[in-house]
């Protein structure tokens, strides 16, 4: 399909854009969080629970004294390595059952710590580039069907029925398998561990529930010949630590925004870009595709008004994941089909929308979320609203599709539902494949005119933003209605400016390793 | 060993089901009720009227979902069908060779004021359906295609004449019981001239199962999706085993 | 929309098709038929039933000797009427009790019986007209809504409860309410009369039937304050009686084609030719809009081979009708949304073709029927299906839009079934309203080389109907794969030639009005 | 008098309905057979499997159309809602200033781990719903909207704080039961704390009925496409009637 925009406005949304988000960086780089701490002995190879059932990676952190915290717990953590000749792993198990603790370890020097980190922090980053690798190999054996990739989500509460739904989903058509979070787990300051056979609205996101997942979609990725992926939710509290554990059990995508949390979780806003960035960059080395969640944006407001502020989303996302390493193969912008159907020509609106995205970010994985707020128990017709929305995907050349539900209004999707919603979208797709390519939008039709009223609607935002600063521009509800203070919010606690000496070998580790993966 | 299933919405055994209907009165909050009750009364629990709206005057629909707490005894059921002996066309022919040493004549048609024949030349013509050939392409049969409403008197008139040893009818619609009406007129119409042991008796159409046939007094019914060469083998299996029977008295 | 056509081609097919009906309307001219004659009957005013139950028209007739055929009924009637000095009604009652019998009427010169004849063909005529007027007056006053029309059908085989779902799919959107004829009545050489409660498949065709659904509807078009048309059907043995019924009872639209008796319910075509012309010239006085019937060819064969057997029917039906003396706008020329869903970009096809009849008949009153074939008991893909048919019509601004039901293949619709199908085309057509004025079709594209495939096959088909002639082609399988000799079939023998006084009042009143009303 | 009704498919009281559900069952025609009988063990009469078919290992979907037997006394229902005051926002403030002579003071929030607040924001927002006016927007009311994901415990200690007269939560979702749980904890906290008779106790939510609520020992709830307005006139005419009552003692 063709739509005529004007490039020099994409032009400088992009430059807006990079001037909102530098100064963002530079306080980035300023500063850590607990989160980030936990992820770098993850990472390490710390895991497990403590008799209490605390995370182990929580309990070394925690047991850390205040003033050393700014210099990062990687340092102390290896003065105990050196000291005590442990692997990271059998180190924190001993110190969970208080053997040890953080603070007897004083005689080490720096460097003999970088020493006794350095095995650990090479076998960690191995282990990943090793899922890494391990996944490029599979998508060539076992490639997959073309795009749009049909994406479903999975949210019985148990892992258990989850993995049947997955892999029934899967000979059904998915190509990518979403679990979605229990309710309120992204409030918790850290990850819940083990399997796990109760949640709410969701399952809560845990590295074993990941391997669990992995290893039956490994297993039916096999039996289909096209590899089948699968996703998970970082955004939240413990976005550094879901990355690693995610990388460890190699997920393909991630949901990672960079606002998600602080508009629609109240989480601190510092806290989120810190860890945003961080978990990003692990993406990044480990081959994640991030999902941003502009369509939040328009679940809560209504999303012709929303359409600008969804594209400055996506212009500060693309920026941000830049920033972090992330090529644009990888960055999953979001979008969705929300708005309200009985309006005459929606259709038109949203077919503007979306091949405005795909003109502007001509490389990234798209991701087009589905209708949802104007579902009702009117399944039938909502049956055909995903319909249209299937047929606005490919005729737009959307990346990843997540499936509209017919039961969206009603329950979590039945087993039967997500069935029928697949079948919707192979139809629809396969009826539809190439209409886009046989019609040209009218010039100066009313789809072009829609397209240059959000474009520029965009800009006229974005230059706001610029003028106030990102973190004031939140404050004053810039964005989704919702004001946030610098310093409110959940996690702020969990934020600590960096010492001189403050020292993560992971992040000196990724920076170097990333501008070669992003190439 | 007795396996009971139930339906399956997102766990095992939740029994999760979808209904819809109308109900002939005008919506409101009590209609909604009215719904929910009439769930309640079928027998189905943690009722949920997901949709109820005014589709006319007088008249509302209804979407809801529910969980039955019945189950179903798997184990038990024999599948009803005479899809059973799967072969192929030249093993067909062969068989007929063989056991019966002469042409099957075959006589298919459309009865009553039915005119849906695409079903029945699905199972008669050449061409046949979805790549499996009818009828007509086989070397032992020979068949006659009457086309669509005939008349069942014209029917059994045509087959005595003939001495047609299959007779197929079809039958697509069903309102107000149409097909059975025509199926049972046939059937009767068959003993009274007492052709009924000459000849094998089957019908077919979207409705039909095995044993609505067997309740109508036919041979075999055959429903959606029928394969002609499913039909081809149990006409001949049939019609071999009576002849043994028949050697055997 | 957008199609580039080969103007040319479409010239010579209008040639081809005025070559091929040319003779067919040299021999009509030189028959009639025993339904001609019954109709010329009832426009008199003869109706009613005998005490056998014999529709009076038939027992008149059936009355009249072999030998006084060729003269037509209409004479040997007129003498009677000079005299009795009865009314034709009367009349009628009274040779139905055996009181008069057709043959004892000698006296009476031919101009006497004319004269006899001519206040009685005047009122019959008035009657009609007065029925178009009304028509009219209830469109200017009840407007319709804009098109595609939405038409449903009723079917349940009790005309009162055909009513109660007609009401209801009126108030639920429907422009247009046709009720379907019982299985079988089409070879019915006679009308059945009353009002009827039984039938398999439909409801019987009767004067009473079409005035009980004209009451109810003329009633809820007050409530909705737009007029609600009614449709029935005339194609069969008694084509040109069901058209003098429906011009009585103001009915809106008729199923009439010029060969689907012939091709589909085995109806001898000299039979049908004959009765086709003498009922479209009604249809013209009447104002009434014919539906044809080539969704029937795609019914029984592949929808993508016989596209071009399709479009050379829509040209010899428009030949046929102008012929009769049908103005474009009372055309409604059929196709269906048959090709196989699951065929990759089928969708692509079926919009090359609508648009190719649109292009071509700009002023017809396109009728566009919906899937049925490719319907299956699974409810939810046919209810996806119909919406890519709601979508196709819209987009290429089809006229009349007969509504595609979710259940077509379980059951005759139930009265939620046409509330569900009636939604999808309301939500579909309105939020892609003007999709269609918003895309321009790639010129070289896909959908224009199908367009052009589907109309040069078309040629080349006429062109061999027109070296054989349009009844040996028939005979040779040229249509629907089915042969029909010109001598066989039903109804042969309610064929007669003409003799040099043969007279029938009503034509010669038709022609000479039609020139008129058809400008 | 009593009027019966049943579901309409195209003829009075012929009780179709439509159904679909999964079965655990890998296809065949035996496990059409087995939706069949389940549907005839669930009580309905003419079952018809219109598709079957597998959607995957192990698991098959089933659609059927079948008659119902049963019948539901529509006179018997009462309308079950509290929407019964239609007042207008004027009407409200005027009837709040005059029975009871101050400000009511309401909190509401999306208890528990639920964050959908959109719902909850629709009622108490100026905004509003559909055009009708949110309790911010109304002279007489003082709201506090504690927003989403807020801990029972936390909104009991805000209504003591404030001395709120109304208590207004939401529960959009309902998986395993978490609505159930998350309001009865409210309710029981309240009693525990001897709050109870001190606040109008509302729920609402999608999948609320008014009889839930009752169930759960609130004053009121309210379901899906509720105005405020009816909420707004339900809590003004409860606390109204509470003053007479105390009055009277
Ligand atoms: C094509 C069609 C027509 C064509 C028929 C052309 C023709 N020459 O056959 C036309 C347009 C003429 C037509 C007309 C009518 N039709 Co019609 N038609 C259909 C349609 C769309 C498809 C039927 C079909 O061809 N299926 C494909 C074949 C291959 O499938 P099948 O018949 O099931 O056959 C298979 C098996 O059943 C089995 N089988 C069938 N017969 C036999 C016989 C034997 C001996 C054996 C062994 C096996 C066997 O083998 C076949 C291959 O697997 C259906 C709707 C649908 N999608 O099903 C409506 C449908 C059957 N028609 C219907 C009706 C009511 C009519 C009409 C009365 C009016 C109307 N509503 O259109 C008229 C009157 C016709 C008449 N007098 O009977 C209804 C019947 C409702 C009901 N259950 O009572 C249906 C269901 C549509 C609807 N929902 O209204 N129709
Ligand atoms: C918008 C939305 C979201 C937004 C919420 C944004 C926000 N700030 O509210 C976001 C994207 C954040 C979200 C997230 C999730 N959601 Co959500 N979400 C929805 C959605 C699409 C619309 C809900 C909505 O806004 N309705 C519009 C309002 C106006 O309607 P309403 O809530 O019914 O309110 C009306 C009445 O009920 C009543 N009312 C409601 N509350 C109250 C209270 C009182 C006191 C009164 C008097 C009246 C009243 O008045 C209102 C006006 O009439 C629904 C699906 C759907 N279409 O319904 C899913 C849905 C509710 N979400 C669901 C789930 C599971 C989630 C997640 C857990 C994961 C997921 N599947 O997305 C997360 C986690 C969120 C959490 N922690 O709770 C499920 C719940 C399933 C179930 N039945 O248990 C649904 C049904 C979708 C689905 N099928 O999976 N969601
Ligand atoms: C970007 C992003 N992250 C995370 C989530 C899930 O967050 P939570 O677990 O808080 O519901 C969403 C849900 O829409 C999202 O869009
Ligand atoms: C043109 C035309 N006439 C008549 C009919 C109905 O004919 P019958 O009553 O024989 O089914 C149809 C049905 O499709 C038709 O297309």
């Amino acid at each position: 399909m063709e739509l005529k925009i004007d490039r020099e406005c994409v032009a400088r949304c992009r430059e807006l854009a990079a001037a909102i988000v530098a100064p963002v960086e530079a306080f980035i780089a300023a500063h850590s969080t607990v989160s980030v701490e936990r992820a770098a002995l993850r990472l390490l190879g710390v895991d497990g629970v403590t008799p209490e059932e605390i995370p182990i990676p929580n309990a070394i952190l925690d047991a850390l004294p205040e003033r050393q915290r700014p210099a990062g717990i990687a340092l102390a953590f290896g003065k105990a390595l050196a000291e005590t000749g442990l692997d990271p792993a059998a180190l924190g198990e001993a110190m969970a059952l208080g053997r040890y603790s953080l603070t007897e370890f004083t005689e080490t020097p720096e460097g003999a710590a970088r020493g006794a980190l350095r095995p650990h922090v090479e076998s960690g980053l191995e282990r990943i580039s090793g899922q890494r690798q391990a996944r490029s190999e599979l998508l060539e054996r076992l490639p997959q069907l073309p795009p749009p990739l049909l994406y479903v989500i999975v949210a019985s509460g148990n892992i258990y029925e989850d993995r049947t739904a997955a892999v029934a989903a899967a000979e059904a058509g998915a190509q990518v398998v979403a679990v979605i979070r229990s309710t309120g787990q992204s409030l918790l300051d850290f990850v819940p561990f083990g399997p796990t056979t109760e949640g709410f609205g969701g399952t809560y996101a845990t590295q074993a529930n990941f391997r669990i997942m992995r290893v039956a979609l490994d297993e039916v990725s096999e039996k289909l010949g096209r590899y089948v992926m699968l996703t998970n939710y970082a955004s939240g509290l413990c976005m550094p630590e879901i990355a690693v554990m995610a990388a460890i059990e190699r997920l393909d995508m991630l949901l990672n925004d960079s606002m998600y949390g602080i508009l629609f979780r109240d989480i601190n806003m510092k806290r989120t870009f810190i860890d945003q960035h961080f978990s990003r960059m692990l993406n990044a080395f480990s081959g994640i595709i991030i999902n941003t969640g502009e369509d939040n944006y328009l679940t809560t407001a209504d999303a012709v008004d929303q359409a600008p502020a969804v594209l400055a989303s996506q212009f500060i996302n693309e920026e941000f994941a830049h920033r972090a390493g992330l090529p644009d193969r990888q960055i999953g912008l979001g979008d969705a089909y929300e708005i309200n159907p009985d309006l005459e020509d929606s259709f038109l609106y949203q077919v503007a929308q979306a091949q405005l995205a795909r003109e502007i970010f001509p490389e990234a994985a798209l991701k087009y979320m589905p209708p949802t707020k104007h579902m009702t128990g009117d399944i039938f017709k909502g049956h055909l609203i995903d319909a249209m929305f299937n047929l606005t995907s490919v005729m737009t050349g959307q990346r990843i599709h997540l499936c509209g539900m017919l039961t969206e209004a009603i329950h979590t999707p039945f087993l039967g539902d997500r069935s029928l919603s697949l079948e919707n979208a192979r139809y629809i797709m396969n009826t539809a494949r190439h209409f886009g390519d046989e019609i040209v939008l009218r010039p100066g039709g009313a789809v072009e005119l829609r397209a240059h009223d959000v474009l520029t609607g965009c800009e006229a935002l974005l230059e706001r933003v610029a003028a106030t600063g990102l973190m004031n521009a939140i404050e004053s509800a810039t964005f989704a209605d919702v004001s946030r203070a610098p310093e409110g919010g959940r996690g702020f606690d969990g934020v600590f400016e960096r010492a001189p000496e403050y020292f993560n070998p992971f992040e000196e580790a990724l920076r170097g390793s990333l501008t070669a993966v992003s190439s | 060993m007795t396996q009971l299933v139930k339906p399956y919405g997102d766990t095992q055994n939740d029994g999760k089901v979808q209904l819809s209907f109308t109900l002939p009165l005008e919506w409101s909050e009590a209609a909604d009720e009215a719904a929910r009750r009439l769930a309640g009364k079928m027998g189905f629990t943690d009722v949920q009227v997901v949709d109820g709206r005014k589709i006319a005057t007088g008249y509302s629909f209804f979407v809801l979902y529910a969980s039955t707490p019945q189950a179903v005894d798997v184990d038990s059921i024999a599948p009803s069908s005479e899809r059973t002996h799967a072969m192929s066309m030249d093993e067909i022919d062969a068989l007929i060779e063989e056991r019966i040493g002469r042409k099957i004549r075959v006589a298919g048609a459309c009865i009553g004021t039915d005119a849906h024949t695409v079903g029945i030349d699905a199972i008669l013509n050449m061409k046949g359906y979805k790549g499996d050939y009818g009828l007509e392409r086989y070397h032992m049969f020979e068949t006659f295609n009457l086309g669509s409403q005939v008349a069942v008197e014209e029917l059994v008139r045509f087959a005595k004449q003939h001495r047609i040893d299959a007779l197929l009818v079809s039958q697509a619609v069903t309102q107000k019981g149409s097909d059975i009406k025509n199926f049972t007129q046939l059937s009767e119409l068959l003993e009274a001239e007492g052709l009924r042991d000459d000849v094998v008796l089957i019908c077919g159409g979207p409705r039909v199962t095995n044993r609505l046939a067997g309740e109508l007094g036919y041979d075999a019914g055959f429903g959606r999706g029928t394969l002609p060469s499913e039909v081809a083998a149990f006409i001949a299996v049939r019609l071999a085993e009576r002849r043994r029977d028949a050697a055997r008295r």
